[in-house]
């Protein structure tokens, strides 16, 4: 098989960065997921979609706008009204859909290659990420699973928290350069390891 | 020991000492003072120039409303202008230089401007300077002439043109309560709704928490009120729920309670941190806001009140008890109210001789005589000052006796021997928030200041001075009531701390100005006089605007901070009005000057992301020349060594045309359109029929605006019964990808149809020429691409190098052509195995330019021709509007403006001369170097065709069709181009298509 | 400026797109009525007060918005998915909200 | 060094007797006059305009006191000889868009409509200080757009060439002499968005914005017009459809003819007239000035490659904007996500200003209209004249929209320069659309 180009590789450097003499307090990395799906719903077939989710994945999504769930290998969070961003470490999984999210139900859009995928974790993600997006990243705002879409300037991102301190950031990939030098950039001042 | 340094006293840290200059000449101060109280304290009493009088001025305040002792900051390279010392905080290493004078603070020429006096008086520039109607020097020539040297006597610093190294960032806040200024109000109010479990943020524009806590000399809870407020504060840092922004200003109150603020993050260090910022711009969107920003206590308006040593009563009351510092050795006080008694307290207790207290007040309360007593100064009740005496600093002042009911002198005057005189006009809460959030102050006459009016919803809450509450026990009632309220709690009885202060009556006396003779300023910075005031009145500029536009009263960098009130009494006197019915002006964002690079932040040299296609690292090891197209890089020719840009591009598309060419075509916008309505959609969409549309089969497609014009074309391929893949042009992927869903959304809701952005899924690759199909025949596999796999318009899938691909034989160039597209993730992979499946055939890589050579050999459209003005018919591309069915546009299409004949038209143009042509270049029927008139269109993109051997391009002419196979003129002044040229068609190369289809 | 968008939660005004003048009809699509082609096209009502209009959060869940919004003091007394049918899934933030 | 104020003054006294007579000769305000009264203490000054009670009837009527109704006034009075008008203005004269610009002055279109009509007003400017006996401080720095593409040099060449082709003054400017002109911007190759030329009308400029209401205010006065300040029309008296005057806070008005010169107040005048729509949205347009500074820049600057200008007042403050808020507003409240995009173009000019300070911004209220361009037309009522949609063209076309008008007025019927500005043009699909934009008013 031949391997994915990611296009953060002239700019993923690992290792240590910033004023990290007192710590290190973001951990950067590129989590590559194989598959990434658009799964839309016609209007009031939102139930079915999301049953269908639980089928093919085990995940059970969350009633409400921006509900999520990660299991650690795939993780689905919706973003939009009927629209949910389903990934996988795995690649395939448009297929896998093919036939659960039928022309009745929905529609599946493979973004596989499409949006690239960043991790930031670490005590400081939230100050880090408040410093590019107008949205409140405080747990309570922002639950463990829990999905937004939102921007920074030009940049698109989808944002889903995977953690207490940790969140996995979907931006377009002709733009990921861009936003990862933006990251590090902004990640300086607390000290930032590169994974 | 600095000769106004104090024994003891003071908050700063005597154990430290820092060493910084002030123009050139070294000085040391302590950690803890500002630029002001540093300069102060070694006996500096000149600071500054004013702006059009150039007249030597001292520092006035001790905080943000400084409007006298400006100075440039310098690091290195780079300048800082016009920042008040009084906010300059000093590092071992500060380089501050004075301002606006030449060639050195003490000798100023621009001081001759002095002279100009009663000349250079409100708006004297607008009746002068016009000069003659005839001769040389008539029209503007005069006044620009005369503008040459205002410009350079005006102005204040000089601004920089070295990069600025430091770093900006911008953090966005959330909280439920916002609380603005930590005097013991914002303090409690912050403690009280942090006690609630609410998120509270306090910003403070200081260094330190505590406001007049820190000066005041009161005791809170039975300790000095500065201990008190520093435990205050530490104890509010402990908190989770609460984060405390010190050197914060708040300085804009925006729509749904969005606040910004700037923290001055390091510019009292010598070195930032790594990574550090200067500034944190900070966008804190709040449910509620606490206001406790305190007041302003306003200055006298009386002759020579400018002279350096005069200074406001409490800014004397700060340097000497928060800095330890003694503004004079011989001090007296001018004042309206009992506020200012405090002050000269304070400097008895310092150290000062307190020579003298005039009051414009007949009579003083008991208390009052008790204070002043205790200063032992001579006591002028009912006088007032009228004249200081000195030259660049205060030697003395006269009283007078004054009527206050009348304003009236009377007596003899008698001369007072001082080195500074403190004066206290009263004080005006500082209600700029709450004014910019849409609040109408309200005058209140016994406080003679205008009040915020009480809050109608949870939205903002004023606490302490900002009310008019003046008094610290006040202060801290209103302040835990305000941050109770805000964190939406209710106010119940609780102990309050216990304030130990001196008495007061906080109304001051209605005095504003002593008229008597000489310049009584107004607006220091700015120097408006009273007389300037009442000449704009004279001369009808009496609405509070026309005064502040006329005179500049308010316009300085202070904002009017402290000119506004006594500027609009004074007016009011003129007009016989009542200060409210002359008006106040609305207070506009920021609050105090802001940096430009803070409010830039994070965009501050990098204004814009990059957008690079999956190749882009490829075509920049391969020797293109990138090209920026909006937010992409895209090759625009991949040059050899010694070639010029039209070298590279002839052979790029020479080489396409005789045997293959290849190019990055990702950037195209790609949008998925799928469900089961989507061809209907698209018919609705499209000018032409896309539900006939074949699956595996792709169609050239245009779009109208509703107003009947082009907007964008593209190919649109039918992958699936229900599933489409739209193509835009790079440049309106975001405009098409927005006008589908506003139609879904809002117009059709009816329609099965989602789009989605798919241009980041593919990279894509169009590779065209004669050899074009043998190339993929080489490197595809899993599919044939010959005629009857792959017809003209057909979609086929298959594998390149393992890479899923799918390929559409359409042209742009063309040629026999494809655009072959994979998972972008695969794209230079795609792209390297077909340029090594072309190296046989000498495959070139080509750019932007040899593409739109190609596509201009062929006349084919793009941004430059589809440029918002143009109908599908003024490019011929009538046979695409169908007839069958309407469309977005249909309706509005044929309006008599958009079918008139003598619209522009595309045709082509062929150069006569056999030079180049240049896009922007007009055509003309006459030819006129001298006066060039009569413009017929322009031209839209040109370039050498290979294929023709001759210099082309495409034109937009008035009623173009007709005008084929005649003789015009290219007429194009700007580059001083001119020549014949012939109209054609715009179909140059191969206009049947026998080419492409092979 | 926040404007509350059904899905997204109170978002700042960046992420939006204003598309204008919700209360314009577009008239049928075969419709050759020019007046009212006009009408929808070019004329708007530019209240000075409450105005009912179209914006995208384009920045977000790109959901098109009906606002109600002030044009004197910009207050915004409602929001609602253009769509009427995505309004149900509304809910759920508004009790977010509460 | 000459540079005191004073060492000018003296240069206007050392003019050849022949040049300081004409000087004198025209009007009360001169360097003269302004020695005198230095001498008397400024006790003689008179008012700029009088302070009249409006009357029961006028010829004519303009609503707005503000440059387009205020040079409306004048023209009809200079013009056209027509004296018995009353300006009604609801606050303060110049309290709308000339109080709130940015005072660039230009006529570099695109359009034969526009750039006719523009290059009109430019002609006005360049001696309209003398004409009004009021120094409005009109200076031709220059106006220079930057490219930052080779094809945006081409569009701005196109641009150029049409104005040259109308008689319009312009010229392209490389790198090189722009890098000469502006020393403070940045040039480099390495920008993300290079500059690689500019489009430069030297005779473009600014003025002092101010002053161009108060000196059309004092010439309109001392030609007989009543300007009425604080008076609010609150609606329109009519006879069958025709307008016959008007109702306002100062008590009923009646007038031949009814002008509405009100931009940013169109939509809301207009419908007190019972037209409820109109091919118009009012924006908020936000402006900012920093600090004072010792001369900076020389020039009216635009960047290409989003929308950023500015230019430096003779008191020394950059007087900077860029784009519209986007977003219908009579609120003359800016939004911050604007702030910061200026900001940031502007540092992508001139790094060196980010330890610049912001001082004051404002915003003001732009009547957009449906193709960019104004309107200046008979109706739509009888007895009615319209004069709106200037978008953010308003005050650079000050002089000629007065002058326009006051045709349109006076004549019944449109001069050439604005035939082409009518009402109807949008349904008849004559936009004059410079950008291309169509009707999406916040992109124009």
């Amino acid at each position: 098989m031949v391997e994915r180009q990611s296009p953060l590789e002239p700019v993923l450097h690992p290792g240590s960065h910033g004023n990290f003499e007192h710590g290190v307090e973001i951990i950067l990395s590129e989590t590559r997921p194989g598959s990434i799906l658009q799964l839309a719903a016609w209007p009031g077939q939102e139930k079915a979609l999301m049953a269908g989710i639980r089928t093919v994945t085990g995940l059970a999504l969350p009633d409400g706008a921006g509900g999520g769930v990660t299991d650690g290998v795939r993780s689905v969070f919706g973003f939009a009204p009927g629209k949910f961003t389903m990934v996988d470490e795995a690649e395939g999984l448009a297929s896998a859909f093919a036939d659960v999210v039928t022309p009745s139900i929905g529609t599946v859009t493979d973004l596989s290659h499409g949006r690239t995928a960043i991790r930031i974790a670490g005590p400081k993600a939230e100050w880090v990420l408040a410093k590019f997006f107008a949205i409140d990243f405080a747990l309570p705002a922002f639950p463990i699973g829990a999905g937004r879409s939102t921007m920074h300037h030009d940049v698109f991102a989808q944002i889903q928290r995977t953690g207490a301190d940790q969140f996995d950031i979907y931006v377009f990939r002709s733009f990921a350069r861009s936003f990862w030098k933006a990251l590090c950039h902004a990640s300086e001042e607390v000290g930032y390891e590169v994974q | 020991m600095s000769p106004r340094r104090t024994e003891t006293g003071g908050r700063i840290d005597r154990l430290r000492t820092i060493r910084f200059t002030f123009d050139g000449a070294p000085y040391t101060g302590h950690a803890g003072d500002t630029l002001a109280s540093a300069l102060l304290a070694n006996g500096v009493t000149l600071f500054g120039r004013s702006f059009k009088y150039h007249r030597p001025r001292g520092v006035l305040t001790a905080g943000v409303e400084e409007p006298n002792a400006l100075v440039t900051v310098l690091r290195g390279e780079v300048r800082e202008p016009n920042i008040p010392a009084t906010m300059v905080e000093i590092y071992d290493g500060l380089a501050a230089m004075s301002q606006n004078r030449f060639p050195s603070l003490a000798w100023d020429v621009n001081a001759i401007n002095q002279l100009g006096g009663k000349l250079l008086s409100a708006g004297f520039y607008y009746k002068t300077f016009m000069g003659p109607v005839v001769g040389p020097l008539k029209g503007t020539r005069f006044w620009m002439f005369c503008e040459h040297f205002i410009r350079r006597a005006a102005g204040l610093g000089k601004a920089g043109t070295a990069p600025d190294t430091a770093r900006y960032e911008r953090m966005n806040a959330f909280c439920d309560v916002l609380v603005v200024g930590s005097g013991p109000a914002g303090l409690m109010a912050a403690r009280a709704a942090a006690d609630q479990g609410a998120r509270v943020i306090l910003a403070e524009l200081e260094p330190h928490f505590g406001g007049s806590a820190n000066w005041s000399g009161e005791t809170i809870d039975g300790m000095p009120a500065a201990d008190w407020a520093a435990r205050a504060a530490g104890q509010l840092e402990g908190h989770d729920n609460v984060r405390l922004l010190p050197r914060t200003t708040v300085w804009g109150y925006y729509d749904g309670n969005t606040l910004a603020a700037i923290e001055r993050v390091t510019d009292h260090k010598e070195t930032p941190d790594k990574g550090e910022p200067r500034h944190r711009y900070w966008t804190i969107r709040a449910k509620s806001v606490v206001l406790a920003t305190g007041s302003l206590e306003r200055p006298l308006v009386f002759p020579g009140n400018d002279r350096p040593g005069v200074m406001l009563a409490h800014a004397a009351e700060r340097y000497a008890n928060e800095y330890g510092v003694l503004p004079g050795h011989r001090v007296a006080l001018f004042t309206n109210n009992d506020s200012a008694y405090r002050a000269a307290l304070a400097l008895k207790k310092a150290g000062a001789a307190v020579v003298a207290i005039v009051d414009a007040r007949p009579e003083l309360s008991s208390e009052m005589r008790k204070l002043a007593g205790e200063t032992e100064a001579e006591i002028f009740s009912g006088h007032a000052v009228i004249a200081t005496e000195g030259g660049k600093a205060l030697s003395g002042f006269k009283v007078q006796r004054f009527d206050m009911a009348s304003g009236a002198l009377s007596g003899d005057a008698r001369s007072i021997h001082a080195d500074c005189l403190l004066m206290s006009g009263g004080w005006s809460p500082t209600i700029h928030l709450a004014s910019q959030a849409g609040a109408k102050a309200e005058w209140n006459e016994a406080l003679q200041a205008f009040l915020p009016p009480k809050p109608t919803t949870r939205q903002w809450i004023g606490a302490g001075a900002f009310t008019g509450s003046f008094s610290t026990a006040e202060a801290i009632a209103e302040g835990r009531a305000a941050g109770l309220s805000a964190a939406g709690a209710t106010a119940t009885p609780a102990a309050l701390p216990a304030v130990g202060a001196a008495p007061g009556d906080p109304d001051p006396a209605p005095v504003f100005e002593i008229k008597a003779a000489g310049k009584s300023f107004v607006d220091f910075q700015h120097d408006v006089t009273a007389d300037d005031v009442r000449l704009a009145h004279r001369e009808g500029f009496v609405s509070v605007e026309h005064l502040k536009r006329y005179t500049t009263l308010g316009m300085a960098t202070d904002q009017g901070k402290s000119s506004n009130i006594p500027g609009l009494a004074i007016m009011a006197e003129a007009l016989g009005k009542p200060i409210p019915q002359v008006g106040t002006t609305r207070f506009r964002p920021p609050f105090s000057a802001v940096s430009i690079g803070s409010l830039a932040a994070e965009r501050f040299g990098d204004l814009k992301p990059e957008r690079l296609t999956p190749m882009h690292d490829w075509h920049v090891a391969n020797g293109a020349t990138m090209y920026s197209a909006g937010l992409w890089y895209r090759p625009m020719i991949y040059g050899h060594p010694g070639e010029t840009i039209e070298q590279a591009y002839v052979r790029e598309a020479r080489a396409t045309r005789e045997s293959a060419g290849i190019v990055d075509v990702s950037t195209l916008g790609k949008i998925a359109v799928q469900g089961p309505d989507a061809a209907e959609f698209l018919d609705r969409v499209y000018t032409n029929m896309f539900s006939t549309l074949a699956v595996g089969k792709a169609r050239y497609g245009l779009m109208l605006r509703e107003d009947g014009l082009a907007f964008d074309d593209g190919t649109t391929w039918r992958l699936g019964e229900q599933d489409f893949l739209m193509t835009t042009t790079t440049a309106n992927a975001g405009k098409v990808m927005q006008h589908l869903e506003y139609f879904l959304d809002v117009i059709w809701p009816e329609l099965k149809v989602h789009v989605t952005s798919v241009t980041d899924q593919w990279a894509g690759a169009a590779i065209g020429g004669p050899n074009a199909r043998q190339i993929l025949a080489a490197c595809v596999s899993g599919t044939a691409v010959d005629n009857a796999a792959l017809p003209f318009m057909g979609i086929v899938h298959g594998e390149i190098a393992g890479v899923p691909v799918m390929i559409c034989r359409l042209s742009f160039s063309g040629e026999m052509a494809f655009e072959v597209y994979s998972g972008a993730g695969y794209g230079t992979h795609v792209w390297e195995a077909l340029i090594e499946a072309g190296k046989p055939f000498g495959l070139v890589t080509y750019g932007l330019e040899a593409l739109g050579t190609l596509r201009i050999e062929k006349g084919h459209v793009t941004g430059a021709e589809i440029d918002g003005r143009t109908t599908g018919r003024d490019l011929h591309l009538d046979w695409m509007l169908s007839k069958k069915k309407p469309f977005i546009g249909s309706a509005m299409m044929d309006r008599e403006g958009l079918i008139a004949p003598d619209r522009l038209e595309l045709v082509g143009i062929v150069s006569l001369d056999n030079q180049p042509l240049n896009g922007g270049a007009h055509i003309v029927e006459e030819l006129d170097e001298a006066n060039p008139h009569g413009s017929l269109g322009h031209i839209t993109a040109c370039c050498y065709s290979p294929a023709l051997g001759k210099y082309i391009a495409l034109a937009l002419v008035k009623g173009g069709k007709a005008r084929r196979g005649t003789r015009a003129y290219v007429s194009d002044p700007l580059r001083n181009r001119f020549g014949p040229v012939e109209i054609v068609s715009n179909h140059f190369f191969d206009p049947d298509g026998s080419r492409m289809h092979g | 400026m926040l404007i509350t968008c059904p899905y997204c939660g109170p978002r700042d005004v960046i992420e939006f797109t204003y598309q204008g003048d919700g209360n314009r009809q577009r008239p049928q699509p075969a419709s050759q009525n020019l007046d009212a082609w006009n009408a929808y096209v070019y004329d708007r009502l530019n209240p000075a007060g409450d105005h009912n209009e179209i914006w995208q959060h384009s920045g977000g869940c790109r959901a098109h918005l009906r606002v109600v919004r002030n044009t004197l003091t910009h207050e915004i007394s409602s929001t609602a998915f253009a769509r009427g049918d995505h309004n149900s899934v509304a809910r759920h933030r508004a009790e977010d909200k509460s | 060094m000459a540079q005191s104020w004073l060492c000018v003054g003296r240069l206007l006294y050392s003019l050849p007797p022949s040049l300081k007579w004409m000087t004198i000769r025209m009007a009360e305000y001169s360097a003269f006059s302004l020695l005198k009264n230095a001498l008397t203490g400024n006790k003689d000054w008179r008012p700029a305009w009088r302070k009249p009670d409006p009357k029961a009837s006028y010829d004519v009527i303009v609503i707005g006191g503000g440059g387009h109704g205020l040079s409306t006034a004048y023209y009809l009075a200079k013009e056209h000889g027509i004296t018995n008008v009353a300006v009604l203005e609801k606050g303060w004269l110049g309290s709308g868009n000339v109080g709130r610009n940015t005072t660039a002055v230009r006529s570099n279109y695109l359009l034969p409509a526009n750039t006719r009509f523009y290059e009109h007003s430019m002609k006005l400017w360049e001696n309209l200080s003398h004409d009004l006996n009021y120094n409005v401080m009109f200076s031709q720095r220059g106006c220079l757009n930057l490219a930052h593409t080779p094809a945006q040099l081409d569009d701005y060449a196109r641009r150029g060439n049409a104005m040259r082709h109308l008689g319009v003054d312009a010229e392209l400017m490389t790198t090189a002499e722009i890098a000469r002109l502006v020393p403070a911007l940045d040039v480099s190759a390495t920008a993300r968005f290079p500059i690689v030329g500019g489009l430069m009308q030297r005779r473009a400029g600014t003025a002092r914005h101010d002053a161009v209401a108060w000196g059309y205010a004092r010439g309109a006065d001392r030609r007989g017009v009543d300007i009425v300040e604080n008076c609010e029309v609150t609606g329109f008296l009519r006879d069958g459809d025709r307008i016959t005057g008007v109702t306002t806070t100062r008590g009923e008005i009646r007038a031949k003819k009814v002008a509405v010169a009100v931009a940013g107040s169109t939509g809301r005048v207009m419908r007190l007239a019972g037209i409820e729509t109109m091919p118009i949205e009012s924006h908020v347009l936000q402006a900012f000035v920093t600090e004072s500074l010792k001369p900076f820049i020389d020039t009216v600057l635009t960047f290409g490659m989003g929308h950023f200008y500015m230019s430096q007042s003779d008191k020394g403050g950059l007087v900077y904007g860029g784009d519209l808020d986007g977003y219908n507003s009579y609120a003359q409240r800016g939004s911050l996500p604007i702030v910061d995009e200026v900001m940031s173009e502007m540092l992508a000019l001139f790094p060196g200003l980010a330890r610049v300070r912001m001082l004051r911004s404002w915003g003001g209220v732009c009547d957009m209209s449906m193709d960019g361009s104004p309107i200046i037309t008979t109706g739509p009522l009888p007895g009615m004249y319209l004069n709106c949609g200037w978008c953010y063209g308003g005050f650079k076309a000050t002089p000629a929209s007065g002058w326009c008008f006051a045709w349109t007025i006076a004549k019944d019927e449109p001069h050439d320069l604005n035939a082409a500005f009518t009402l109807d043009r949008f349904y008849r699909g004559m936009v004059i659309d410079d950008k291309g934009q169509g009707a999406t008013p916040r992109l124009h």
